[in-house]
């Protein structure tokens, strides 16, 4: 397979109007880092297996938007994050060749079993792409794979469970570094005008700093988990987000970003969505 | 425009706020707030010497913004803005605090309380205040011209009403003539009057106005552009025409819905539309023998669930002109209601009776049958008074079906971003109150291509639609909004959420040569609404006078109560 | 905007919304606009109204804004209280009379602020309210209702003492700082030059106190359409909570009674327009106050031929349990124990006689022209065998009445709803603008 | 505030949206009719419900605001035709990003208050007061951010 992607890297790099290929390398310690491979003679740097983590969608964006052509490698989840780019006008379709990646789940690192933010996964097979390394098929029972939720937590639970999960944020903005959602040229959250958010590491900020995030990411979020491999404090954000979505689903039938190609529930709506607000306190 | 200092002037409005609020410690309280140069209060701020003494405080304390606490900005802002206007100050650096129906009037009977109240809604409003930036509203040219798409009825007489007024006009008609629907129909409603009689004189007008001009055979291929300057391409069989104006009439109409099948018309001979009818008796057909009517064919059903509004008055009125041209006939109208609504009509409707046309009910599901082979021999109906079913004998049958939209509405709809509804009919501005309008200025919409309607109120909606046009013409500019929206580019992402939800089409992701994906908000369209500032994840389009800043200032300062986070 | 001295003045009788519409159009077109309104306050009909068909649109909400844009167009003068009493000349220059009627305040020094109501000799409202058609009461000075524009009281000289004995302690006139009451202010007659002339009084509703089978003024729980809408408003004498008058119980069926007056030989041939509408309006409204409310609906024939009307109807009978009974009711009687009615009636499918218990019945009774008798003298129009203002050539002059230069909109010249209003008063404007411009 | 008032009975503090169009207007007529309701609401106008941006409603109630109460046109009746539906949307989700959270939800609500309903306007403040009351404090406003949960 690895064969198939390097020549497919090669004959892209061939191309006059190609810029770069993005693809996965071995990196240090046994790990998977990102390959950005400008020419043929580096593709045999590249690697696809199942410790390749990061989307490599999210450098998309960065790229000055011209005429030339980036190759990239995209799994199912990021393939539903080019969509959403190519949605939001981060990226022209036409400027992107895809490789796509017959993904079977990626391994939790170090150990020798699916991670966790596979389970639930509905989309492992890349699509829309210029070229594939084979088939693309559903491996089974991911999609069914139980994950772990904050469903069965009381009120008071949540709160509990949140305060010592948020007592370990450093406010790092590693997890918002990495997101592929996350493209402004300067963040809100970074604003002086006006100061939404302070550098104090209270409750409240960091409640702000994580809420304003989550929101943000609600219809965008493709549960590719990389915010939280990205923590160095382990801050369970897929539960948040997870959980927004899981609403979405419920409440407006949103299946998640770059599914189909409906819009954001947030920039629509339905004039018989559900009203809550209508009579008096419940 | 240099250091912020802030007037603030508290009215007492006679008892209604001095009365409940301790005016004296509200004072002292706001000269203590930070940028808050000079205070005062006076027993009505809207009385003239109120208005002068903001006047003079203006020039002679430097103020750069002023704040009244009284009433509603709802009764009361402009007032106030123009006075800060006249000393030169400009009329969106004024900003209102309403202390008497949000705060004395309500907590009448807790005068410390309102008091406190006060103090902080006034910290809000010199929080806001400080935040407060120039505003310009700017205005357009509009282009003494109209096009108007559909020589119907309400197409030619919003045209000669323009052409009166001394407006350019362009008719472009898709047939080879003009006149209509109205021109193909025999008699007119109500009145009696031949349709040639009213159709040819306003054609005339039409033909002989300077003021008009007259594309037959053609369509409109392109529009661009809003209120003030639309660019016009028109197709017409001597080739392309390019012209500008500066509104646009739709009056595209309506038509017949041929009932293919239904009741086996066209499979049974002798099984007729209305039009179809007034077009034998525009010939001259004199003798009829047993006619039925089917009201409703193709109406009130599940997949067509509107009534036609006027099928019901065009059967009453064949039905009537049928037993008077030929006395010997018989004429039954199969009805569900008789939609014989005002005073016309429902004369009309005894006017049918007393000449022997009979009126029978029939239910929805038990609709009539039409029998025949080859050619039509009688109806059956199930008659609900009688509870029975009987059999019409019948020489003819003559189906009532509604007006359904010309084709091309889905296309204008396009090219003028204008909504239509599930059956195609153009939908305006608002149901009750802008009739003839769309939410898009300087786009009108006027007869049967917004509802079915009689010739009576396609004449009047043409003339409302010329109107409505002829106000942004006659004065020559429009003014444009003030606090509506605007991007910072270099904060843009282009992610479009502005866009998508902008319910004006003012907003658009812009990618040319110029501007590299960054949203950009036309001005003549906006209505400052918001809805695009909320949406935008970084604040890159803000909603001018009440931006992001400002309103997290009041937002802030209610936090910590003292303000001093903020200055 | 025009020049000043380009401008021509045109006089518009009636402010309701469609006089309110075909003010602000003539005034958005450089004409100069005198307002002219009987009442206190502009808003008309379309202000007693809690929401509009089919859209449920709350009326106030929707019009207010209308009321606020004529009183501060800077090319429409308000005159409310005021009626025309003279006209001469013809088109392009007529000269008329105007009667300012005296609300004995001063109206540039009242700013509504309602003190002198509070302290009014009188301690509780004890007259009828006109705004709630009786249905709750006011004092001798008040103001005509919350959104009244403009905001300013008047005094009721037919119920205030001071006019009664002449010696009352005129405590509202002590208790206004601004010293806006004036217990001796006069009428005035303005005299106005202007162009043309547009009516637009609207509509009455015909008095039901000769229809005595359906117990119209007799029986408490009988209401009519009108008294019914007030009842569901939430600016309405019971904030909105529907409770039937006779002992404020909350009604759960409700019959409606169409074509009171209308269709009838007895009273008017016309039909009325609007009530089929209405009628599902405010049972629609009942079931949204009320889950429980179930209306019956006793019709002619159901005219729902405007845009949506239709879906509006179906939507009454799916989703807000309303029922339509193809029948003219014979009489309505009280059970005067209970307050409960009986409604008796043939259904006209099986031809059976039926009586069905209600707990209240609403009569939608025929609707009249306003003052078209009064003003077809005063300015020499002719009027319809029903007294609506005659339009002699609708087909091609749909807003001209039988003389040059005054045009006619809205109820006063045939049953309109709200838009078909809307709309001949922008046809007025533009009417107006090719009179007086070409 | 004079800390002697601050030892009197807890008084929550309620930020307030409402629409130029029909809520501020429902307002001013709560006013106009002298409907009394308790003093804890600060109203702040917007043109429309779909302008307040839900940063607003989170910074408010992070920052320690006891509550936040969007106020819009009933839905159907924007004088922007659909603002309030986004308005909707979003006060659903946000309500569902504090049940994540298990806190704040009680704190936000959103109403549709129309230009007549001064009426509803006083019951709505009251009854907000009256329950943000019966929560206490807002757990992060005190001593700002140190929350016991």
């Amino acid at each position: 397979m690895e064969d198939l992607l390097r020549k497919l890297a090669n004959e892209f790099l061939q191309r006059p109007d190609a810029e770069c290929f993005i693809g996965y390398e071995e990196g240090p310690n046994g790990s998977v880092r990102p390959a950005f491979i400008r020419r043929p003679e580096d593709i045999h740097r590249l690697v696809w297996n199942q410790k390749c983590y990061p989307n490599l969608t999210a450098y998309l964006p960065d790229f000055p938007k011209q005429k030339r052509v980036i190759g990239i490698t995209v799994k199912g989840c990021d393939a539903r994050a080019l969509r959403e780019l190519i949605r939001a006008h981060q990226v022209e379709r036409h400027s992107v060749y895809v490789v796509g990646l017959p993904c079977t789940g990626l391994k939790t690192p170090g150990e020798d079993r699916i991670a966790e933010r596979c389970f639930g996964c509905v989309f492992p097979e890349a699509f829309q792409y210029d070229a594939a390394l084979g088939p693309m098929k559903t491996p089974d029972g991911l999609a069914r794979t139980e994950y772990e939720t904050l469903d069965n937590l009381s009120n008071k639970e949540r709160r509990e469970f949140w305060k010592l999960e948020f007592e370990k944020c450093i406010r790092c903005d590693a997890c918002r570094k990495i997101c592929y959602a996350c493209f402004c040229p300067e963040c809100i959250l970074d604003s002086t005008q006006p100061r939404w958010l302070s550098r104090r590491q209270n409750l409240g900020e960091k409640l702000f700093f994580h809420s304003v995030r989550a929101l943000h990411l609600v219809g965008r979020c493709i549960g590719c988990g990389e915010c939280e491999r990205a923590c160095p404090a382990g801050v369970r954000l897929m539960l948040l987000n997870r959980y927004l979505q899981k609403q979405l689903e419920d409440l407006f039938g949103y299946r998640g970003a770059g599914i189909l190609e409906d819009a954001p529930p947030l920039l629509t709506f339905l004039r018989d969505d559900p009203d809550p607000f209508t009579g008096g306190f419940e | 425009m240099g250091k912020v200092r802030i007037g603030v002037f508290i009215c007492h409005c006679g008892s209604n706020i001095g009365g409940f609020i301790n005016i004296h410690n509200v004072l002292e309280y706001t000269r203590g707030l930070p940028l808050v140069k000079h205070t005062e209060d006076n027993l009505y701020t809207c009385s003239d010497g109120g208005l002068s003494s903001i006047k003079e405080k203006i020039t002679e304390h430097n103020l750069n913004r002023v704040i009244v606490a009284a009433c509603t900005p709802r009764t009361h802002e402009a007032l106030f803005r123009r006075a800060c206007e006249e000393v030169g100050l400009n009329r969106y650096l004024f900003e209102f605090v309403n202390i008497r129906e949000h705060c004395s009037w309500i907590h009448m009977n807790e005068p410390e309380a309102a008091t406190e109240k006060a103090m902080e809604l006034i910290r809000l409003g010199v929080m806001k205040a400080a935040h407060l930036v120039p505003l310009e509203a700017a205005s357009t040219q509009v282009k003494p011209a109209t096009l108007i798409i559909g020589g119907g009825a309400s197409g030619l007489s919003a045209a000669v009403n323009l052409a009166n007024q001394g407006f350019d006009v362009h008719i472009v008609e898709q047939t080879g003539k003009l006149g209509g629907l109205a021109s193909r129909l025999w008699k007119l409603m109500p009145g009696d009057r031949l349709a040639h009689e009213f159709v040819e004189p306003l054609v005339n007008t039409v033909k002989k106005s300077k003021h008009i001009k007259i594309y037959l055979n053609s369509i409109v291929k392109e529009i661009s552009g809003f209120i003030g300057e639309f660019n016009i391409e028109v197709k017409t069989p001597q080739g392309k025409k390019d012209f500008s104006v500066g509104t646009v009439i739709v009056a595209t109409g309506a038509r017949e819905l041929t009932p293919i099948g239904l009741y086996h018309h066209g499979e049974l001979q002798g099984v007729l539309t209305q039009l179809e009818l007034e077009q034998m008796l525009k010939r001259g057909r004199k003798r009829f023998r047993n006619i039925v009517f089917i009201n409703c064919a193709g109406a009130r059903t599940p997949d067509r669930e509107y009534c036609g509004r006027l099928c019901c008055a065009t059967s009453i009125k064949n039905a009537r002109y049928l037993r008077e041209i030929s006395p010997s006939s018989s004429v039954t109208v199969l009805q569900r209601d008789v939609m014989a609504f005002g005073t016309e009509f429902e004369l009309e409707y005894r006017r049918a009776q007393d000449a022997g046309v009979r009126f029978i009910r029939y239910e929805p599901d038990r609709p009539p049958e039409v029998i025949g082979e080859k050619k039509v021999s009688s109806v059956r109906v199930y008659h609900t008074l009688s509870g029975e079913e009987i059999m019409l004998p019948a020489s003819m049958v003559v189906l009532t079906t509604p007006l359904i939209p010309n084709e091309g509405a889905a296309e204008l709809s396009r090219m003028l971003k204008v909504p239509i509804d599930r059956y195609n009919f153009f939908l305006e501005a608002h149901l009750k109150l802008r009739p003839v309008e769309f939410a898009t200025d300087g786009v009108y919409i006027a007869g049967a291509a917004r509802f079915p309607v009689d010739i009576r109120e396609a004449v009047a909606q043409g003339i409302a639609a010329a109107a409505k046009a002829a106000a942004p013409m006659t004065a020559g500019e429009v003014i444009l909004e003030a606090t509506i929206a605007r991007t910072e580019p270099l904060l843009c992402s282009g992610c479009g959420n502005c866009e998508m939800v902008c319910p004006f089409a003012a907003v658009e992701v812009r990618k040319d040569d110029k501007i590299q994906n960054k949203s950009f908000v036309n001005a003549v369209l906006c209505k400052g609404c918001g809805a695009c500032t909320a949406v935008c994840p970084n604040g890159a389009i803000q909603q001018l006078g009440f931006t992001d800043h400002q309103i997290f200032s009041m937002i802030e300062t209610m936090a910590f109560e003292d303000g001093s986070d903020v200055f | 905007m025009l020049k000043a001295h380009q401008k021509k003045s045109v006089l518009v009788l009636g402010g309701g919304i469609a006089g309110l519409q075909a003010a602000i159009d003539l005034g958005n077109l450089g004409f100069h606009v005198y307002l002219v309104e009987r009442s206190p306050s502009v808003g008309g009909r379309m202000a007693q109204l809690d929401k509009t068909f089919p859209t449920n649109d709350c009326s106030i909400c929707i019009l207010s804004p209308k009321m606020n844009e004529c009183s501060s167009h800077p090319n429409i003068t308000l005159w409310t209280y005021s009626e025309l009493i003279k006209i001469e000349g013809n088109i392009g220059a007529f000269r008329a009379k105007i009667k300012r009627k005296s609300r004995y305040i001063i109206e540039d020094l009242c700013v509504g602020c309602m003190q002198c109501v509070e302290e009014c000799i009188y301690k509780k409202p004890k007259f009828p309210n006109e705004f709630d058609l009786g249905l709750s009461k006011r004092k001798p000075i008040y103001k005509p209702f919350p959104q009244a524009v403009p905001p300013l009281v008047l005094i009721d000289a037919k119920t205030c003492i001071q006019f009664k004995t002449g010696n009352c302690e005129q405590n509202c006139a002590k208790a206004c700082e601004r010293h806006a009451i004036d217990f001796n202010q006069k009428e005035e007659i303005t005299d106005l030059k202007i162009g043309a002339v547009v009516v637009a009084t609207g509509f009455d509703m015909l008095d039901t106190s000769g229809i005595e089978e359906y117990g119209a003024c007799q029986i408490p729980n009988v209401v009519t359409g009108l008294e019914f809408e007030r009842l569901l408003s939430a600016s309405g004498p019971t904030t909105g909570h529907v409770l039937r008058p006779s002992d404020n119980h909350a009604p759960k069926k409700i019959a409606f009674i169409q074509c009171v007056g209308s269709r009838d030989i007895r009273n008017h041939t016309y039909c009325s327009g609007v009530c089929c509408m209405h009628a599902t309006k405010e049972a629609i409204l009942a079931n949204e106050h009320d889950r429980e409310v179930m209306s019956t609906i006793f019709y002619t024939d159901i005219r729902a031929a405007g845009k949506t009307f239709q879906e509006y109807v179906t939507r009454a009978k799916k989703e807000y349990s309303v029922s339509y009974i193809r029948s003219r009711p014979a009489f309505v009687k009280e059970d005067e124990n209970t307050g409960d009615l009986y409604v008796t009636y043939e259904e006209t499918t099986t031809r059976e006689k039926r009586s069905d218990a209600f707990d209240m019945v609403v009569l939608c009774q025929a609707l009249e022209p306003s003052g078209t008798d009064g003003l077809s003298e005063i300015l020499g129009f002719s009027l319809d065998a029903h007294g609506f203002i005659q339009i002699p050539n609708p087909l091609s002059a749909p807003v001209d009445t039988t003389r040059p230069g005054v045009l006619a909109v809205g109820f006063a010249t045939g049953p309109r709803d709200i838009p078909e209003s809307v709309v001949l008063a922008s046809a007025a404007a533009g009417r107006v603008a090719e009179l007086l411009r070409s | 505030m004079s800390s002697e008032n601050k030892s009197k009975a807890y008084q929550p503090k309620i930020l307030v949206f409402a629409c130029n169009w029909c809520s501020y207007a429902g307002a001013d007529m709560a006013g106009v009719s002298r409907l009394q309701m308790p003093p804890n609401c600060r109203v702040i106008r917007v043109m429309c419900s779909a302008r307040v941006r839900p940063e607003m409603i989170l910074s408010a109630l992070f920052k320690g605001i006891d509550a936040v109460l969007v106020l819009g046109c009933h839905p159907g009746d924007c004088h922007y035709s659909e603002g309030n539906y986004y308005t909707r949307r979003r006060g659903i989700i946000l309500k569902k990003l504090f049940d994540a959270f298990g806190m704040m939800q009680e704190r936000f609500q959103i109403r549709w208050i129309s230009a007549a309903e001064g009426v509803r306007f006083s019951e709505t403040i009251r009854e907000m007061v009256e329950r943000v009351a019966r929560l206490g404090p807002n757990p992060l406003g005190k001593d700002h951010g140190r929350f016991t949960p």
